[in-house]
Formats: structure tokens, sequence, C-alpha cells
């Protein structure tokens, strides 16, 4: 395959983010319009990469520099993987139609921004398809290095703070991962995953432990696990609108992806299931809880994604296909509806000195279409039906229940009832308080509109015919559960000479 | 409604037994007079022997009392109270007062001649009459309805604009509605 | 069914009613005078007042309810009493005992109260409203111990007609008031309640709600009240006679029982003050309700 | 034709529906015409076929069993007469588009569910039936966080409850069919069978306003526009019914459990008596009308805890009748808001000078609300109070008694407020009657009340049929008699016919009577002292009408459910708050945490791994 390889999604995006400056010089709309072709090119090639994935059962891997693996570093673009990084990439794109006139006029400010963004696609990408762990931590750093600036990016003191706090807790989460991987390779000499996951029990017991908690506390920073995730609400706060989206459709996914490489791939540790299932409850009654207390739209918002993220840890604690199955559709609801509703509610507290819930009321009738849309991501991702939020929830509480956590199923339902409870006082608001006239409604641009309808579009369409996408769900779980099948397409060799 | 005993059919004389044998009293206690009532209804002078009984409404009631002097107040209410009561109905005038206006004929709230204003079919003298005046009275006015001679209230309706005229002399804020049949 | 003879039987039947009750409501009359030192109308006082209001020369009505008003009570009336046998297996005064049950009659019974209510409704006089809400809150009060006492005869002898009730006490030889005393007590303690005799009788107070729901009613109306109550209380009677005192076997001993239970009420009316409306409530809610549960516990534990 | 095609075909109608109003008012009316008359068309003609859907593994199997046919038949009924009725009751207000769509929504909610041969569909178009109804209640925009997400949490905790258990029921039964959950129930373990059916009531329950799930009702049903009230209290609250008959009669009687039947049937007596208390001191006629919902809902489930053949049968009549004489009132209701625009007694009376048809429709439908003879309440009331008797449910049967009667005291309230008493020529000067369009509905009902009270056996068969589905195979019915168990019987024919001549010849009599001398005079012409009443003198008694009763019941109306449940949340959000206080903002706060984090797993790494 020449035109599409998985190392172009890294690579691409890189190269795009350092040629951008160039690209302005020539003529300013190309800081634009590149990151736009990139993009597209992006889910070309996950579409063709994909149709191959399907069409043979086995991933793609790719060699970088031609060393195999366990020497060389590869990517490995499974069913799995490949899922998540389409999701990214399909998103990006998104998130640049909606972006495309963001700061049309600043433009070093568009410049930044557009280079940022390209950055955190090819660390979220990277992240996602590496299969090497040292790489999984340079581009996890990528990921975090760009995200500081996006959180800042308006420069002013709540923003600058706001970046502080995810600097420091990331800083943290470097030196743990570092640490983690340090451990690893000083009992079994090799960063590449499978070979990890291979030779794990050779590790003692002791250290291998350790190793398992120092890169759980990384990746749980990045996956924003309670209470780790001090950090989220103000950096999706204080972000300007689309990157709110992003953060929830790209880093949060590369954060939630390496946990689970941590827990399925590359330990062999069974209580890291009930530990990712303990956090992931935790983590979602509390943010739920706290955002029903929230008076600022975004910050509420923040709250409900790390609900959401607790939610995506529940179905991958579970440890079940089903539940797996449930994981990879909340995933990618997580990412869609989310998406949508930042989107949206962007729009609603435009011109909005602190973004207050109250700030909206009576918008329903000034910007009726972004409104609708807004209580649409709202309808779905409570989960009422016919929108594709209910089928992710179904899922997962069929899993739990499959699994005889009658408990949870009731937890996760009463959590729901808390989310109801917020949105919905948030949609009353919309259309049901007096407009305060304070302030003006700054109607959403041709664009943006746009990719609200096509988010409305894709989740109407998914909540009325699931069975759309059920299937790549499906597969996408069957990729991340069978581990032996995973170590034998990375390190064929090895795999039969173990056996 | 021929007044002569001769033409009258058998039965304008059952139903006017009926009547006779049955009074429903609205005791309008306008005045003084209406003191003596209570005596009058219970056990020592028992009016009911003739089938005389209170009635609480007007509605239901066949004789009105006026008992006593009539302030230029009550008039307005005894003259809706004798208005409302349904045909026939009889009007028993209670003591002097109501005659010639008696110890109060030169009171400036109190009308003299119960007569210029409603029908009354039988007066009773006496300042106050005692019980057995009443009762009386009360038979003096079943001979008249069995005789089919107290047509005090068809007087009313032929003589409205007399009654009236006289009325609103006395009534000047005049509220009330018309009688109607 | 033949339709001529059910017209006659009918007819009488009413008739039968309509005259003693007539008779019973003059001689409370007597008695009451009696007992207050009068010597009281005659007993066929009623019948004159009666005739009297029919031969009223005008009327006067608020509009159709009120007109419609004495009709649901007299029609109330007549069809309960078709429901009631009469004598205890008469082949004359069938009617339509076979054709209904007690729960029927215990829900035809409130029908004219309510056509009654609305009537009085009808007529704007706030005396007749606050007339009916309190007879429709001391409807509340007595009900429930009637419908005790009912229910635990019912189950007890696994029947909810009169006519089965009436079987049992001919079977077994025992009047029900007698096998069945605490359901028996419950119903009696009901008793001056539906006859709105007093201590209950806040409904019409007649010096205080100038006669309450009736206020507005004179002439052919009240005169239509009046017979209709005649006939009601005779149907109260009986259906008292035929449940609790295994009915009668002629109709001078009906005539018997009925006026022997009338006098309870009655007499029980003549030395009692009135009850304000939750009073009222409270006392039907207080031993009544009391011996109702027990009447019920009987039935269904012994 | 397929089943779903229905379904679909009133969602897609329901857009159009929307668009057409986009386009024109009159263009939007024809279709919600259009609707109204082919729903009924459309359903008493087709032929039944089942069709299956395969979602995400699970199969999703639509059809009508004979029972869901006869929940459909009331609501076709009930909601192609709303919408007629709609036409001039909502020709003033604005966003018509969005009220229609939503109505159609929920009407093709609740045919989905009726369709629903599996609990996953059921669920799905419960969800739909309820977000559509609750955009309905808050369509007015009054009190819409009050009462709407009040609405919207209480349906929130009642269908999650219900997918709670349908996934556990998918666990155990190993599928979602309806059928064979009701098959393999029996084989659950006790503690399944308990959780699984508790958790199918309460989500029945909420629907349903069972007691202390009532709380959103009287809010609910006030704030949506009338004519769709008439639906939501008529038909959306059977939805409840239908699923409670289905776990009490399938599971609870069927399934050897028959205590759990009676703790429904005594949650309904308990609902039945309080919500009638409610409804008695009620000054607006929505409250009232809601209050009385719950209550006469409360005797359905009575009828269908104790689950004898009679009480079910009473159920399921009751439930019918409930819908149609429920739907009039509301629409009486519409009818009066309509043309005075006030819903207070405070501030109506006498209504029955300019509006004497819906006084007569109200009258009808009020004569069936309290179960009186010779109307069609009185057949459901016969029936239910027969079968408790004859299963001794003595003390039970008393508090249905009592609740009954103490109906009768709002069913005064509402006619004599609203129609009777005092007429006051400044308030009626404006007011008319209703336009035909809401009369035709009001009054097809009506006659179908009238027509129930001597013939039930009309709606007899669709009901015996409709028990079969429960397992009651075979049920005798008559066309205007009644049976109990004890085999005492009931004629109805010769009772009310009794009853009418009586009246018609009485009738006769009193009107021909001195028909000259009887005059009509206004009310304003009432005994009251002698004193003339002026016409700006308002002697309309109709508010806090019942004192001396509320001052005898007070001590059981101090407690409110409602203040429990406010107690609940604001604990919860408390809690919250508590909780909130963890997000201090501090970034040094955040590094302490993920260090604490670090600490407490390495510590505890070895009884953790």
């Amino acid at each position: 395959m020449v035109v599409a390889n998985p190392i172009l999604y890294v690579a691409l995006p890189l190269l795009v983010a350092f040629l951008l400056p160039l690209f302005g010089k020539i003529h300013k709309e190309l800081i634009r319009v590149v990151p736009g072709l990139l993009f597209m090119f992006l889910i070309f090639n996950t579409v063709v990469l994909f149709s191959e994935v399907t069409s043979t059962g086995k991933p793609i891997i790719t060699q970088i520099a031609g060393w195999a693996p366990p020497i060389g570093i590869n990517l490995v673009f499974s069913a799995f993987s490949g899922f998540i990084a389409g999701i990214i990439s399909i998103m990006g794109l998104l998130v640049w139609v909606y972006s495309y006139k963001f700061k049309k006029v600043e433009f070093d400010n568009s410049l930044k921004y557009f280079v940022l963004i390209m950055l955190v696609t090819a660390g979220s990408i990277g992240v996602v398809l590496t299969g090497d762990i040292f790489n999984l931590f340079v581009f996890l750093e990528i990921v975090a290095l760009s995200s500081y600036p996006l959180v800042a990016f308006y420069r002013g003191r709540d923003g600058a703070e706001a970046s502080f706090k995810y600097l420091i807790v990331g800083a943290f989460a470097s030196i743990a991962i570092l640490l983690g991987i340090v451990l690893i390779y000083s009992q079994l000499g090799t960063l590449n995953m499978a070979e990890i996951s291979l030779r794990i029990g050779e590790m003692p017991e002791k250290i291998k432990i350790t190793a398992f908690i120092l890169l759980f506390l990384g990746f749980g920073i990045e996956a924003e696990m309670f209470p780790l995730n001090g950090w989220a609400p103000d950096a999706y706060s204080q972000a300007p609108g689309p990157v709110g989206a992003v953060f929830a459709s790209m880093t949060a996914k590369a954060g939630i992806y390496t946990i689970i490489r941590l827990v399925f791939t590359l330990f062999d540790i069974d209580a890291g299931y009930q530990l990712l299932l303990g956090m992931g409850i935790i983590t979602l009654v509390v943010s739920e809880g706290i955002a029903l207390r929230q008076e600022k739209l975004k910050r509420m918002l923040a709250f409900s994604s790390l609900g959401q993220m607790g939610l995506l840890m529940i179905a991958f604690g579970i440890n079940t296909k089903a539940a797996v199955v449930a994981g990879m559709f909340i995933l990618f609801n997580h990412a869609v509806i989310k998406s949508l509703l930042f989107f949206s509610g962007s729009y609603l507290v435009y011109n909005s000195e602190n973004k207050n819930i109250k700030d909206l009321f009576g918008f329903g009738k000034k910007l009726p279409l972004t409104a609708f849309l807004f209580g649409l991501g709202a309808f779905a991702i409570v989960g009422l039906p016919p929108l594709s939020g209910f089928w992710a929830k179904l899922s997962l509480l069929m899993a739990s229940a499959d699994s005889n956590l009658i408990a949870l199923i009731a937890l996760i339902l009463i959590v729901s009832v808390v989310e109801i409870v917020y949105y919905f006082r948030v949609v009353n608001g919309l259309y049901f308080k007096k407009y305060t006239g304070e302030f003006e409604p700054h109607k959403p641009s041709w664009n943006a509109s746009l990719v609200m309808l096509i988010l409305a579009a894709v989740i109407v369409t998914v909540g009325l015919y699931p069975d759309l996408i059920y299937n790549y769900f499906v597969n996408a779980a069957d990729a991340l559960m069978d581990k032996a099948n995973y170590i034998q397409n990375v390190l064929p060799s090895n795999f039969v000479g173990l056996n | 409604m021929v007044n002569d005993k001769e033409s009258r059919k058998i039965v304008d004389i059952i139903q006017d037994f009926a009547r006779k044998s049955s009074l429903f009293v609205l005791a309008y206690g306008t005045g003084c007079g209406a003191i003596e009532i209570p005596p009058t209804m219970t056990s020592r002078y028992d009016a009911e022997r003739f089938g005389i009984r209170g009635a609480a409404t007007p509605r239901q009631a066949d004789v009105l009392l006026i008992t006593g002097y009539l302030a230029t107040k009550s008039l307005k209410r005894v003259i809706r109270a004798y208005e409302q009561m349904q045909n026939p109905k009889y009007i028993i005038g209670f003591g002097s007062c109501t005659i010639n206006g008696g110890m109060y004929w030169d009171s400036y709230n109190t009308i003299n001649r119960l007569d210029m204003y409603m029908p009354v079919d039988v007066y009773i003298n006496g300042c106050m009459p005692r019980p057995e005046a009443v009762i009386a009275g009360f038979a003096k006015l079943q001979k008249l309805i069995q005789a089919g001679k107290a047509d005090g209230w068809e007087r009313y309706q032929n003589n409205l604009e007399f009654y009236r005229k006289n009325q609103k002399k006395i009534i000047h804020n005049w509220v009330m509605p018309d009688y109607n049949w | 069914m033949d339709i001529g003879r059910f017209l006659l039987t009918s007819i009488t039947t009413t008739a039968l009613a309509f005259v003693v009750g007539m008779f019973y409501a003059g001689f409370r009359r007597k008695i009451t005078a009696r007992v207050q030192n009068r010597v009281g109308p005659p007993v066929y006082q009623n019948f004159i007042d009666v005739v009297k209001l029919w031969s009223k020369k005008s009327n006067i009505t608020h509009g159709v309810m009120q007109h419609l008003a004495p009709l649901w009570q007299i029609a109330t009336s007549i069809t309960t009493l078709m429901f009631i046998p009469i004598l205890v297996d008469s082949t004359f005064f069938v009617n339509l005992t076979f054709k209904g049950d007690l729960i029927f009659l215990l829900y035809l019974m409130v029908v004219g109260s309510l056509g009654m209510a609305l009537g009085a409704g009808e007529g704007g006089n706030p005396n007749s409203a606050i007339g009916v809400t309190r007879g429709l809150t001391q409807m509340i009060g007595f009900e429930i111990p009637w419908v005790m006492a009912l229910v635990a005869l019912m189950i007890q002898h696994q029947t909810t007609t009169i006519v089965g009730l009436m079987d049992v006490q001919q079977a077994s030889g025992t009047w029900l008031m007698f096998s069945s005393p605490f359901a028996f007590l419950a119903a009696l303690l009901a008793m001056p309640g539906m006859f709105r005799y007093s201590p209950f009788d806040i409904v019409g107070a007649p010096a205080e709600l100038a006669s309450g729901p009736i206020s507005e009613f004179g002439g052919k109306y009240l005169g239509t009240l009046m017979t209709n109550g005649s006939i009601f209380a005779f149907v109260k009677l009986v259906l008292y006679v035929d449940i609790f005192m295994g009915g009668a076997t002629n109709l001078v001993l009906l005539v018997v029982k009925t006026f022997v239970l009338y006098m309870f009420p009655v007499l029980w009316g003549l030395v009692s003050p009135r009850f304000r409306t939750e009073q009222s409530v409270r006392f039907f809610w207080g031993w009544p309700l009391f011996f109702g549960l027990l009447g019920i516990l009987q039935a269904a534990f012994l | 034709m397929s089943n779903l095609v229905i379904i679909l075909a009133i969602f897609g109608w329901a857009i159009l529906t929307y668009l057409a109003f986009k386009i024109n008012k009159t263009l939007g009316n024809v279709f919600v015409g259009v609707l109204a008359l082919a729903l009924p068309a459309y359903f008493f003609t087709y032929t039944p076929s089942d069709y299956t859907v395969s979602v995400m593994g699970m199969s999703l199997q639509f059809g009508f069993t004979s029972f869901a046919s006869l929940f459909a038949m009331l609501v076709v009924v009930l909601s192609s007469f709303a919408l007629l009725y709609s036409i001039p009751y909502m020709n003033k207000k604005d966003r018509l588009g969005w009220f229609y769509m939503n109505f159609m929504f929920s009407v093709g909610g609740m045919m989905g569910i009726l369709m629903s041969k599996d609990l996953v569909s059921l669920f799905i178009f419960w969800e739909i039936m309820t977000w559509s109804s609750y955009l309905i209640v808050i369509y007015q925009g009054k009190k819409v966080n009050k009462v709407g997400l009040k609405y919207m949490i209480f349906s929130a905790i009642g269908a999650y409850a219900m997918l709670m258990a349908i996934v556990l029921i998918n666990k155990w039964s190993g599928n979602v069919n309806i059928e064979q959950f009701f098959a393999s129930f029996p084989n659950y373990s006790s503690a399944a069978k308990l959780l699984s059916s508790l958790l199918l009531l309460t989500g029945f329950g909420v629907k349903s306003a069972l007691m202390p799930l009532h709380v959103w009702a009287p809010g609910a049903y006030t704030k949506s526009p009338m004519s769709y009230t008439a639906v939501f209290s008529g038909a959306l609250s059977k939805m409840g019914i239908y699923g409670m008959a289905l776990v009490a009669v399938n599971l609870y009687v069927h399934s050897n459990m028959p205590i759990m039947g009676e703790v429904i049937a005594w949650a309904g007596a308990i609902t039945a008596v309080l919500a009638t208390f409610w409804a008695i001191f009620q000054n607006d006629i929505r409250k009232l009308l809601a209050y009385s919902s719950i209550g006469q809902l409360g005797y359905i489930a009575v009828g269908l805890g104790i689950g004898t053949e009679l009480s079910v049968f009473a159920g399921l009549y009751l439930a019918i009748l409930h819908g149609l004489f429920k739907g009039v009132l509301w629409m009486v209701v519409g009818a009066i808001e309509h043309r005075t625009g006030k819903t207070d007694f405070r501030d109506i009376s006498g209504l029955i000078k300019k509006m004497p048809f819906t006084f007569f429709v109200a009258l009808v439908a009020i004569i069936a609300l309290a179960g009186m003879p010779p109307l069609s309440g009185f057949v459901g009331k016969w029936m239910l109070y027969e079968s408790m008797i004859t299963s001794n449910h003595f003390i039970m049967v008393l508090f249905i008694f009592l609740s009954s009667t103490a109906a009768f005291l709002y069913c005064f309230h509402f006619l004599y407020g609203l129609f009777l008493g005092q007429q006051e020529d400044e308030f009626l000067k404006d007011v008319k009657e209703v336009p035909v369009l809401m009369m035709i509905p009001m009054g097809l009902i009506s006659l179908s009340l009238i027509a129930f009270g001597t013939f039930p056996g009309l709606i007899f068969k669709p009901i015996a049929q409709a028990m079969s589905t429960l397992g009651f195979e075979n049920v005798t019915w008559r066309m205007s008699s009644l049976t109990n168990a004890w085999g005492n019987s009931m004629f109805l024919k010769p009772a009310n016919f009794m009853f009418m001549a009586v009246f018609v010849f009485f009738l006769i009599i009193i009107t021909v009577v001195n028909h000259k001398k009887t005059k009509k005079v206004g009310t304003k012409d009432i005994a009251n002292g002698g004193e003339p009443i002026r016409d700006e003198d308002n002697l309309h008694y109709s508010v806090d009408i019942y004192r001396p009763f509320y001052r005898v019941i007070s001590p059981i109306m101090k407690y409110k459910v409602e203040t429990f449940y406010k107690r609940i949340s604001k604990g919860i959000e408390e809690f919250f708050q508590f909780f909130r206080r963890i997000y201090s903002g501090n970034g040094q706060t955040y590094a302490l945490y993920v260090v604490i984090f670090l600490t407490a797993l390495l510590i505890l790494s070895s009884t953790i791994f």
C-alpha cells in the first residue's frame, strides 16, 4: 500500500505542523486550507486501511526504518486502534471545519491554533497507533505539550492558571510514566509492547506491580481519572470553544487508550481491571455529582465529560467482550455528542464573560438552531432513545448485567438521573427562562452550523440504526481482547517460538 | 279567580282546604312583636296543631308575619321577602304598629300604615297581641282562605303601581328588581 | 316480564311506600310534639302539606338543573324501592327484586342526593351550596360504617343480594341483628345520618342555613321533595328490616317492624343537639366504625 | 402491511406536520385533521402482522396481542379526538408545529409500546413517549423547572428502573422477549423474581402515578395544554396500567406470588384515598382533575392487583372508561379555558347559561366518574367492589368505598363551581359555547359513556379477548348484565330503564303542572334574608368549600410525600456540594492528590493486587 500507510497518520500532521508557518508566508489562507486537506487525507487513509484490516482480519503493522519488532519501532493499525484513530481523524476534520474561520483576523493566533491542533492530532493518533511503549510516552508528551498552550490560548490570567495546573499535573504524569517504563526496561530489556506483554511474567512480582502502579498513575492523569483529573475542568473551560471538543474527542481518547492498553495488553494483572472499574465508578459518581452543582456551562460540560470517561473506565474495567463493545460505543458517542455539546455550547455563551449557565437563558428563541442542537445533544448524552446515547448505555448495562454487577447497573442509572437533572436544567433555561438581554447572541457561522448538523445527523442516524456501526465496535473489541493474536501479529517469530 | 263560593270547583275547595290547613310562616322578626312568636309556636299554645309551622325561606313560605313596627330600613327587606314568596301568599299585620303606627305613629323612621305598602290580609290588634290573639288571627286567615277571600296577593299584583309608588316614597335608593308575576 | 303486572305492582308498591312514609313523617311530628308537651299536628298533616305545595299558583326555578333536581331524588327513591323486597317470599311485590344487589343499591341511593346537590347548586344561593357541602361531607361519615356492616354480612354469608341475606335469615331462623350484632350496631348508628335527623341535621338547619339545599325550592318542587322524602324513608327502613330483621311476612308485620326501627332515629333526634359537620363525621368514624370493624372481624374469623 | 409501518408513518407524519406548520397554519391544521381521521380509519380496518427487526444482536419484535390492541383502541380513539379538539383549541397559541409534532410523537410512542413484543423496543418507545410528553409539558413555558423537570426526573427514575429490569431479564431469561420472560419467570430465583418485577413495577407505577411516585402528575397534567392532557391523563397514563397489568397478572397471579399483587392493590387503594382527599381541596380545576386522575388510576391498580378474573376485568374496564371520561373532562376544562381564559374556581361561575352543551358533557362524564348508575362508571365500580368482596378484601373495599364516596365531593365541586351557582353577567358577557369541532369529540365520547352504562357488553368483547392474553381464558360476558364470583347478578337494563322511566314520568308531571306560572328567574334573585343582591355582589360559594372535612382529616393531610422527596434531593445536592470542594482550583492541591493517589496505591498494593 503506497498511498495509505499508518505512518502517514503521524508523519503528515507533524510535517504539516512544522511547515504551516511557511505555508503562511506563501498565502495566508493556506494555513487554513492545508490542515483541512490533511484531515481529509487522514480520513481517506483510515478508510483504506480499515477496509484492508476488515478484509484480512489482521492488523497492519508498519515498521519504521525497517527494523522488525521487538527491536524496531512499529505502528499497529488494528481494528481497535484503527477505529480510535479513525474517530480522531474524523473529529479532527469536523473541528477543522468548525474552526475554519477561527481567529481569522489575527494571523498569528490562527497559525498558532492550527499548528497546535496538528500537533495534538499527530500526538493522539501516535499514541493510539504505536506499538512501542517509549514512543507512546513521547507521543503523550507531544499531546500534553501542545495542549498546554491551547489551554492558555487566550493569554488571560485564568487560562494561564489552568494551563499551569495542567502542566504541574502533566509533569507528574510524565515522571510516573517514565519511571514505569524504566522499571520495565530494566527488567525485560525491551520497549516493544507486544514483547512486554509476552514476557511480563518474567518480571519480579513487586517490580511488576510498582511499574503497573506508576504507569496507571501516569496514564490515569491523561485519561482524566479521579482524583487525578483536577486539571481537566479548568483546561476544558478555559480553552477556546473548539478545543473543548478537541480534548473530549482526541486527547481524552488517547488518554483512555493508554490506560486500556496498559490493563488489557501490557500487564497480566487481573486486579488491574478491578482497579479500573473501581476508579471508573468513583470518577463517574464524583464528576456527575459535581456537574450537578456547576454554574458555568463549560465547567458543567467538562465534568460531564469526566463522568463519561468514568463510564468508559467502567466499561473496560468489566472486561467482558460485551462490556468492551459497550465501551467502544460509549467512546464513539462521547466523541460525537460531547463535541456537539461543546460546539453548540460555546456559541450559546459566546459573548458571556463568565460563561454562566444563566447567561444563556432565553437563547432558544435567539439562536434556534444552536439551542436545538444543544438540546439534541443533551437528550442524546443522557441516553434517551432513539438517539445514539441510549444504545451505548443499554449495551453497557446489559454487559454489566451479564457480569452480575447489579449494584453497578443501579449506580449508573442513578447517575443518569443526575445527568438528566443538570442537562435539562440548561435546556429548560435555554427555552423558557427570560432572555436577560445582557449578552448579544452570536450567530454561528455556516461552517460551524454545518458541523453541528453533521454531528446531530450522526447521533440520530446511529440512534435509529445502531447496526450501521455496531460491527466496528465488535471488531474493535475482538482486536483488543485477543491479546495473543496481537502478540502473534506483532511478533510472529517469538510467538511461535514460545509455543 | 272568581271569588263567590258557588262557582268554585271541588278542586279549588280541596286546594283551599290544604292551603288553610298548612300555613308555613316566614316569621320575619321586624319588631318587638317577634317575641310573641316563640310562645305561639311552642308547647303552651302550640300553633302546629293548626298546621302552622315555620318556614326558613320565603320560597317555601305562605304567610308573612309583620311582627310590629316596620322601620323604613326593614321595609325594603320585607317587600323583597314578600315578593319572593310564591302565590298564594298572605300577610298578617301584627300589633297596632302595623295598623296606624301605634306608639311609633310619629317616629321619623317607621311606617305607620302597613297596607299602604303591602296587601295585608289580616290584622291582629294589640300591643302586644298575646299568643291567643295571634292564633285567633291565624284562625281568621284560615277562614278567609277557605272562603277563597284571602286575596292579598292578587291585590298586590293588580295594584302594583299604587304599592310601588308608596314604597318608593319611603325607600329612596330604589335598587329592587322588578316584581315579575 | 308481564309489563301490565309490573306496572300494577310497582305502582302499588310506590303508593304503599308513599302512604306509609307520609304517615311515618306525621307520626314523627306528632311524637316530637308529644315529647315537647304539645298536641302536635294531625298525623295526616304531611299529606295536607304536600297537597298545598302542589297547589301553589306560582313557582320559580333558576334553571334546568333545579327543575330536574327533585326528579333525580324521586327517580332514585322509586327505583331503589323496586329493588327492595317488600315482603318475604311475596309473589306480588316482586318488582325488580332479583335484578340487582346491595352494591347497586348503595350507589343508587346516593344518586338522588347528588342530583339534588346540583339542583341546589344551580339556585345560586350560597346557603344551598353550604348545605350541600355539609351533606356530602356527612355522607362520607355515615356511609363508611354502613358499608362496613353490609360488607360484614356479605362476606359472612357469601352473597351480595338482599334476597340472599333474607334467605339466610329464613333458613337459620335468626335475625341478622342477633347473629351479627356488631354489624347491626354499626348500621344502626349510621341510620340517623342517613335520615339526616338531629343531631345530624346541620345540612338543612333552618335557623342557620335557611334550610340549606332546599332553600330555593318551593311549591311543586318542594312538594316533590317531600313526597320523595317519605318514600325514601320507607325504602331505607324496609332495607334495614330486610337485612337485619328478617324481613316481614305480611304488611302489618312490616309496618310494625319498620315503625319500631324508625323510632330509633326519631327518638334519638329528639334528645340530641346538633352536631357540627366535622363533629358528625368524627362521630361516625368513632364508635360506628369500631363496631363495623368488629362486625367484619366477626364475619371473617368466626 | 406491517405494524412497524404505522408507527413510522406516525413519526414521519409528525415531522411533516411540523414542516407544514412552518409553511402555513391552515395547512398544518389540515395535516393534523388528516391524521386524526386516518388513525382510527386505519387502525380499525387493518389486519395485524408481526415484524421483526434485528438490532445489535437483539431481535426486536412488533405485533399486537389482543391485550395490547384493547389499549391501542383507547389510544387511537382518544388521540384522534384530542387532535380534532386541538385544532380550534390551540388556534391562538404559537409554535403549533412543535406542539403537534410532539403530540404525534407521543401518540406514536404509545402505539409503539403497545406493539412491542420485546422489552427493549418497549423501552425505546416508552422513552420516546416520555420525552415527547415532557416537551409538551414544558411547551407553555410555565414553571418548567419545577414541573417539567420533576416530571422528567420521575419519568427517568421509572424508566431507568425499567431499564435495569430489562437488562437483568435479558441476563436471566436469555433474551428480551416479553412472552418468553413470562414463560421463564417461574424459574427465576425468588430474589430475581422480586427484583425484576419490582423494578418493572416502579417503571410502570411512575407513569400510572401510583402513590409514592405520583408527585409529578398534578403539575404535569396541569401545565400541558388541555387538549394534550386529555391524552396524557386518559391514554398515556394507561401505558403504566398496561405494563402493570402484565406484571401483576402474568407474574404475580400466574406465578403464585399473590402477596405482591396485594402490595399493588394496597398501593392502589391508598393512592385512591389520598389522591381523592387532595382533589377535594383543590381550588384549581386542572389540579382537581389531576388528583382525581391519580385516584382513579388507584382503582385500576386495585383491580389488577387483586388478580381474580372479575377484578382484572374490572380493572381493564375502568382503565378504558377512565380514558374516556377523563378525556371528556379535560376537554371540558380546555373548553372553559378556551372561552374564559381562566381555570380557577375563584374566577368562574354559572357557565351553564352560556355553555349548556359543555355542561351536559361534563355532567355525563362526572356521573361516569362518580360511578353512578345509570351511566357506565357504575359497571366498573360494581365489578370492582364485587371482586373485592368475593375475594375477601374487606378492608380494602372500605378504602375504595371511602375514596369513591369522597369523590362525590370533588365531582360536585367541579360541576357546581364551574357551571352552576351565581351567574355573573360581567364574567359571562363574552363567553359563548365552544366551536363545533370541539363539541364533536366531547359529544361522541359522552354518548359512548351513556351507551356503555346500559350495554357495557359493547366494550366487554375486546376486554374479554384481552383477558385471554393475560391468561384468563373464556371469560364470559353478557351484553347488559354482570355476575360476580358467587353467582349474584346485576341486570342493568331493568335498573336503568326503570330509573329513566320514573325520571321521565315525573319530568312530565313536574313540567306540565302549573307550567305557565313557573318562572325562570336569575341567580341574583335568591332568598337571602330579603336583601336584594346587586350585580357586583358575588355570592358564589366555591372556594375552600370543604373546610369542615379538611378539619376532620387534617392529621393525614399534613404529611406530603413531596416534602420527603424535596428533602432527599436537597440532601443529594448538598452531598455533591461537598464533592465540589475537592476541586479546589489550586494546582498544588491537584499535585497533592496525585501524590496521595500514588502513595495510597503503593501502600495498598499488597492488598489490591
